[in-house]
């Protein structure tokens, strides 16, 4: 097996707002490996977005804090570094791709402009042709046509997809170890999505860049992760590969969530649901958190959190009902 | 259309404070100390005196403030040596007592911002609606208009107005009201843009409700808020445009107690008689100060959004 | 973005048109230009002779077609005190008005931009807070009472700089200052603000993500979108400078465009102030179309979309 | 009276562009350029297509909010463009009502849910307070809220609350077609399931038809009697919509499926490839000639680039493509 590129362990991460605390990732662990998408899946504010800033460290100032945890990259725990160095370590060995492409471009400045920062920035190269070479290989991993064309465009000159790919040259532009996306197909439309989808899986074989996939849509997990992690208000619930995920979830909220969709191999009449609201984080129940909406909620679950058990080689599931 | 995740619209952004208690103090002092200076300002204005109830003679004001007395000209205020608390804050070249002018001045001003507002907040609102929901040519031709209006020095079209009809208390509301419609207009104008794209704006059409209901149900009540800050906000600048006008002789004309005639007065003796034109300058100062805090304040509370008013 | 700016240039002129017209009418309607001339010692055959002098004896639309040819021509008019032609006082005083204007307008943008950025960057911090509190003091305190206290402070107590009138650099420091101090905080107020909201912004976020410094991340990639707003307030910031200068001549008896139209005004000198307000107009319209210009130069959606 | 509730035949909007001092004229945007499609009684139809398709200005057309360029809506067979106002006012706008995408725009912030509601009932009928009062009580219940909660403003409900006040309103005048217009797509995965099992039940309770517009393949399956897609301002594909599903006959029509299928790791294994499309919908300014689709499909010909395919009737489905295999 590849080598573990970035390692989370017990990562709490809190807003501090007037009305109080907002943990909102609370207590994360899983990994990354070389050329591996892990997939982290969920619905809004579960707290699969802040996981992406922290490991970042670009949370909100000032109400947000990672209160403890600790991030490895590459043996190098993150959180230990200088504000000097982490600035360092992103864009160059940390990447992200940001959910919406019409509006994470600068847009008055041109896209060759932009590609060319981080590698002035990381790269040290200050030779006008050389950085140009640079930016056009960003562009030409991407798959963007005629890459020389468009170095001199503006971002609104581009397509949604396009502009999406421009955010991956970015991204990409100084060959990360690892790459954060954050629902970058989302705003994409269908067949634009598939095409995403696909170049990056190219991307990812020719670079061997580890890929954090955060969506709350299935049909790209399936798609795109080699492992899930399945999170609800601020915890991961379960980790499994992808296709253990989709035959045989363990935990109830995963399996809610995968047969509350509908299907669109096959007919059915009625979907499966469940009732109720994911719980506020400012008040979280004492006990598991997804007791209050679980089908098969027993007497413990009100009362104490679960631990997570590794049911089988690289599934884990938090659940007092999987012994 | 593609799905927008949700993830932006609820989670996340927790109001940024990480605030401490004496911050806390501060913005509570914020809103009581304006409240209170404009509360004192507005009973000023009503009980200086009490000819409104057929007793000229009774009021706060402890002189009549057009009244002369020569002998008691240039008294400083009492806590000079030469100063007496018959007049507290002293007296002008023509003797007249500043407090007693201080109180009235709060009247003239009041009154013309009030009047003002009401008159620009009204025309402002209506063809900002107007414009914003109707569109098309009748709001390109409002909005160039609106724009020049904003460009234009107001203190320019009240000079015009004071050669031609002559300076007067109508004079100086005419003059500032005819161009300062436009910050209104603009700024509902825009509200109205971006609640004409609204969801619930379509859906009234489709239950087939009528534009006037639609402005009036729909449009207008969300435009409430952003018009109460603006009002605020605008009560200072008014003052200080009123007083800028009497400054320059073409506003409240003299002998009216109004606060920037007052700084006229004392302007040539600020070496000799400071307090002339000093207490007028505090007053307006706090005034305009609390009148802008309040508004701030009021922001924050109704409409964020709206930082850049 | 030729044919944008003959639009707008085409549009200026009808709006020209426009205010002419409504100057024209608001004195008509507002008053009797000859009776308000007229003092107690005039005849009613002086009063004749005045309406004839200033052609108010002909009917409306001829007097308004006169009006418009002769502003067209650049007859303003003649003063009815100095008894000369108004273009040639507005002549002799825009130099001083600009000398006043032109270097306050500096001092205030540039003011305005630094610390309006350093404030948004070091949000609620000394700086900050600081620069918040001149803002609040700068828009709380009338402008001529800053200037007549100015004047007291430093010219006549402490007798550093001339208390009026036009002369060496040293004339300059406190009518600029204190002019610039009217349109500063304003302005900055409005720089803080729009660079508070494009900090909030996804690109923003990039930005960091790609591990640019901070300096960066502020100098380039925010400050040029963080100016698109207080440019469309560009014609509010002129109408600004313009009331201020004609306080700021007042108080300092400085012999510009402010100075003699308040001097018109309490001579009555119709005339003059009509000239005046005209001259001003049209610079007011001027303004609005750079602005337009240079909002397409910054922004290069509407520089494209438009060409 | 026929089962079709509501026809439209050869719709066409036209935007134009212009450009230039005296605004001329030099194109066209063709939002939807010929399309026909019929709803039958208590049944569905979903428009399907990617953004820039058209499917959006179809549903407004129907909902009066776009004057189209020509075309005839036909509602229960009669020409509604050729209805007086006021037959429109009682007869038409009553009838044909709507629900939004975003439930967090689709409300005034500034009304309590009550008079949300009430409004349809306000606007268009003469009832009695204590008729509308009932009337919202029973609406409340039919979606599943509770009758305390009328009182209470839209912004203290979740997502999925409001979608259920929006139905409430929709249905408030007893309507007989409810515009859909992206009913689910902006809500969480859990709470898609909860609206989309209410909108088939009241479909079921009160014999509604429902013209649903979506770009969720899955989502569409699940609620649809019949399925057009769309292809810049055209329908490429149209019929039942089982058929449609198991046996897609345009060539887009197989994409979108693809695109929009779960594909295990396992599965590409195995050698189940997604169809992905090249490049990006042409601009509907400047529509490619011929077939519209033939700069983006796999399977073009030199005859898709010159002529225009007709609509042609395969069993249930029509299909506007030059070489359907058909079984």
């Amino acid at each position: 097996m590849s080598e573990i590129v970035l390692k989370v362990e017990d990562l709490h991460t809190s807003f501090f707002t007037r009305s109080g605390e907002f943990r909102a990732v609370d207590g994360v662990s899983f990994h990354v490996r070389e050329a591996e998408t892990f997939g982290l899946v969920g619905e809004s504010a579960c707290g699969k977005t802040v996981t992406g800033l922290s490991i970042l460290r670009l949370l909100p100032e000032p109400a947000g804090k990672i209160v403890s945890g600790k991030i490895t990259l590459d043996g190098t725990n993150i959180l230990e570094l200088s504000k000097k160095e982490m600035r360092a370590y992103r864009g160059a060995m940390i990447s992200m791709i940001l959910q919406d492409p019409m509006t994470s471009l600068n847009p008055v400045y041109t896209v060759g402009n932009q590609i060319a920062e981080p590698v002035r920035q990381h790269q040290r190269i200050q030779d006008k042709n050389m950085v140009e070479e640079k930016v056009i290989s960003a562009l030409r991993l991407l798959r963007i046509p005629a890459p020389e064309r468009r170095l001199q465009d503006y971002p609104f000159q581009m397509s949604g997809g396009m502009r999406q790919r421009v955010v991956g040259s970015i991204a990409m532009s100084c060959y990360p170890r690892l790459l954060i996306a954050d629902e970058p197909t989302t705003a994409l439309d269908a067949t634009i999505q598939a095409q995403y989808i696909a170049l990056f899986k190219d991307v990812q074989k020719e670079t061997d860049v580890a890929i954090i996939f955060i969506t709350h849509d299935f049909g790209v997990v399936a798609n795109m992760c080699h492992r899930v992690g399945v999170m609800y208000a601020g915890k991961i619930v379960e980790t499994a590969a992808t296709s253990t995920i989709f035959k045989a979830p363990r935990h109830p909220y995963t399996n809610a969530l995968i047969h509350s969709v509908p299907r669109l191999d096959r007919k059915d009449d009625r979907l499966y649901s469940i009732e109720g609201q994911p719980p506020s984080l400012l008040n979280l129940p004492p006990g598991c958190r997804f007791a209050p909406r679980c089908p098969d909620v027993m007497d413990i679950c009100n009362e104490q959190q679960p631990q997570e058990v590794e049911i089988s080689e690289g599934h884990s599931v938090s659940c007092w009902k999987v012994k | 259309m593609p799905e927008k995740a949700s993830d932006s619209e609820t989670t996340a952004r927790p109001v940024v404070s990480g605030l401490s208690r004496r911050a806390r103090i501060m913005r509570r002092l914020t809103f009581i100390v304006p409240v209170t200076i404009l509360s004192l300002m507005i009973i000023m204005a009503i009980f200086a005196d009490l000819a409104w109830l057929g007793l000229p003679d009774v009021g706060l004001a402890p002189y009549d403030p057009v009244k002369m007395s020569l002998p008691d000209r240039l008294m400083p205020p009492f806590w000079d040596e030469e100063g007496s608390t018959e007049h507290l804050l002293g007296t002008d070249k023509m003797g007249r007592d500043i407090l007693s002018r201080l109180i009235f001045g709060a009247r003239i001003s009041l009154s013309v911002s009030l009047l003002v507002i009401l008159i620009t907040s009204f025309v402002g609102t209506v063809l900002g609606i107007l414009g914003g929901y109707l569109g098309g040519r009748t709001e390109a031709f409002l909005m160039r208009i609106t724009d020049i209006s904003l460009a234009f020095p107001p203190i320019l079209v009240a000079m015009l107005l004071a050669v031609s009809m002559g300076p007067s208390f109508v004079t100086v509301v005419l003059a500032i009201s005819l161009l300062g419609w436009a910050a209104y207009a603009r700024l509902i104008r825009g509200e109205t843009l971006r609640l004409r794209q609204m969801d619930f704006v379509a859906q009234a059409r489709i239950i087939g409700a009528s534009p006037l209901r639609i402005m009036l149900r729909h449009i207008f009540p969300n435009v409430i808020n952003p018009l109460i800050i603006i009002m605020t906000l605008q009560i200072g600048l008014l003052i200080i445009t009123e007083a800028s006008l009497s400054f320059l002789g073409v506003g409240i004309p003299p002998p009216a107690p109004s606060w920037g005639n007052m700084i006229n007065d004392g302007r040539n003796l600020v070496d000799t008689a400071w307090w002339i034109s000093t207490f007028p300058g505090i007053a307006i100062a706090l005034v305009v100060m609390s009148g802008n805090f309040f508004g701030d304040w009021l922001r924050d509370k109704l409409d964020p959004r709206l930082r850049q008013l | 973005m030729v044919r944008f700016i003959i639009i707008r240039l085409l549009q200026t002129v009808v709006a020209l048109i426009g205010i002419a017209m409504l100057i024209f009418v608001l004195v008509r309607v507002s008053g009797d230009p000859a009776l308000m001339l007229a003092s107690a010692t005039h005849t009613a055959e002086d009063i004749q002779q005045i309406r004839v002098n200033l052609g108010l004896d002909k009917s409306i639309p001829e007097q308004f077609w006169i009006f418009v040819t002769d502003v067209v021509q650049g007859d303003l008019g003649e003063s009815l005190f100095k008894k000369k032609p108004v273009t040639e006082m507005i002549g002799a005083a825009l130099p001083n008005s600009l000398r006043l204007i032109v270097p306050s307008w500096a001092v205030a943008m540039l003011g305005a931009l630094l610390l309006g950025v350093l404030g948004a960057t070091r949000r609620d911090g000394f700086l900050d807070n600081g620069v918040k509190f001149i803002a609040i003091l700068g828009q709380a305190l009338p402008g001529f009472w800053v200037a007549i206290v100015a004047v007291f402070i430093f010219s006549v107590t402490w007798q550093l700089l001339p208390t009026s009138g036009l002369g060496g650099i040293d004339h300059y420091v406190l009518p600029v200052c204190t002019l610039g101090f009217f349109v500063l905080p304003g302005m900055m107020r409005l720089v803080r603000s729009s660079m508070l909201d494009v900090l909030d912004s996804e690109y923003i976020k990039l930005a960091r993500i790609k591990g640019l410094s901070e300096r960066r991340i502020i100098w380039k990639h925010a400050l040029r979108n963080a100016v698109i707003a207080p440019l469309t307030v560009a014609g509010m910031l002129f109408a600004m400078l313009i009331t201020g200068a004609v306080i700021i001549e007042t108080v300092f008896s400085w012999p510009g465009i402010g100075f003699i139209i308040v001097e018109g005004v309490l001579a009555r000198d119709f005339p003059l102030v009509q000239a005046i307000v005209i001259m001003v107009a049209s610079f007011v319209l001027g303004i609005n179309l750079l602005v337009d210009i240079s909002y397409a130069w910054i922004d290069p959606q509407i520089r494209y979309q438009r060409t | 009276m026929s089962d079709v509730i509501l026809e439209g035949r050869d719709l066409k909007k036209y935007y134009p562009v212009t450009k230039g001092l005296l605004q001329r004229t030099i194109g066209w945007v063709r939002a939807i350029d010929g399309i026909s499609f019929t709803i039958e009684r208590g049944k569905t139809l979903s428009l399907v297509g990617e953004s820039g398709a058209g499917k959006t200005t179809a549903a407004k057309a129907v909902l009066l909010l776009e004057r189209l360029t020509s075309g005839e809506i036909l509602f229960e067979d009669r020409d509604i463009y050729k209805f007086s106002k006021s037959q429109m006012k009682a007869e038409y706008r009553p009838r044909v009502q709507s629900v939004q995408q975003n439930p967090w725009s689709s409300m005034n912030p500034r009304m309590r849910v009550r008079d949300i509601i009430a409004e349809p009932l306000v606007v268009n009928t003469k009832q009695t307070k204590e008729q509308i009062r009932k009337r919202v009580l029973e609406l409340l219940e039919q979606v599943g809220l509770a009758p305390n909660q009328a009182d209470y403003y839209p912004h203290e409900f979740s997502g999925g609350q409001r979608q259920r006040i929006a139905v409430a309103r929709a249905l408030a005048l007893n309507p007989s077609l409810v515009v859909l217009d992206e009913p689910v797509s902006a809500l969480d995965v859990s709470i898609r399931a909860q609206i989309m099992n209410l909108l088939k039940d009241l479909q079921n309770q009160f014999n509604l038809s429902y013209l649903v517009i979506a770009h969720n393949l899955a989502t569409v399956r699940f609620m649809s009697h019949s399925v057009a897609i769309m292809y810049l301002g055209q329908i490429v594909e149209y019929g039942d919509a089982e058929e449609l599903f198991q046996h897609p006959l345009h060539p887009y029509t197989r994409a979108l499926i693809s695109a929009s299928m779960l594909t295990l790791p396992e599965d590409a294994e195995q050698g189940v490839e997604q169809i992905i499309l090249k490049g990006e919908m042409p601009s509907p300014l400047n529509p490619p000639p011929g077939c519209r689709f033939h700069t983006r499909c796999s399977e073009t010909q030199d005859i898709c680039s010159k002529e225009v395919p007709e609509m042609k009737e395969y069993g249930k489905q029509h299909v506007r493509c030059h070489h359907v295999v058909y079984r």
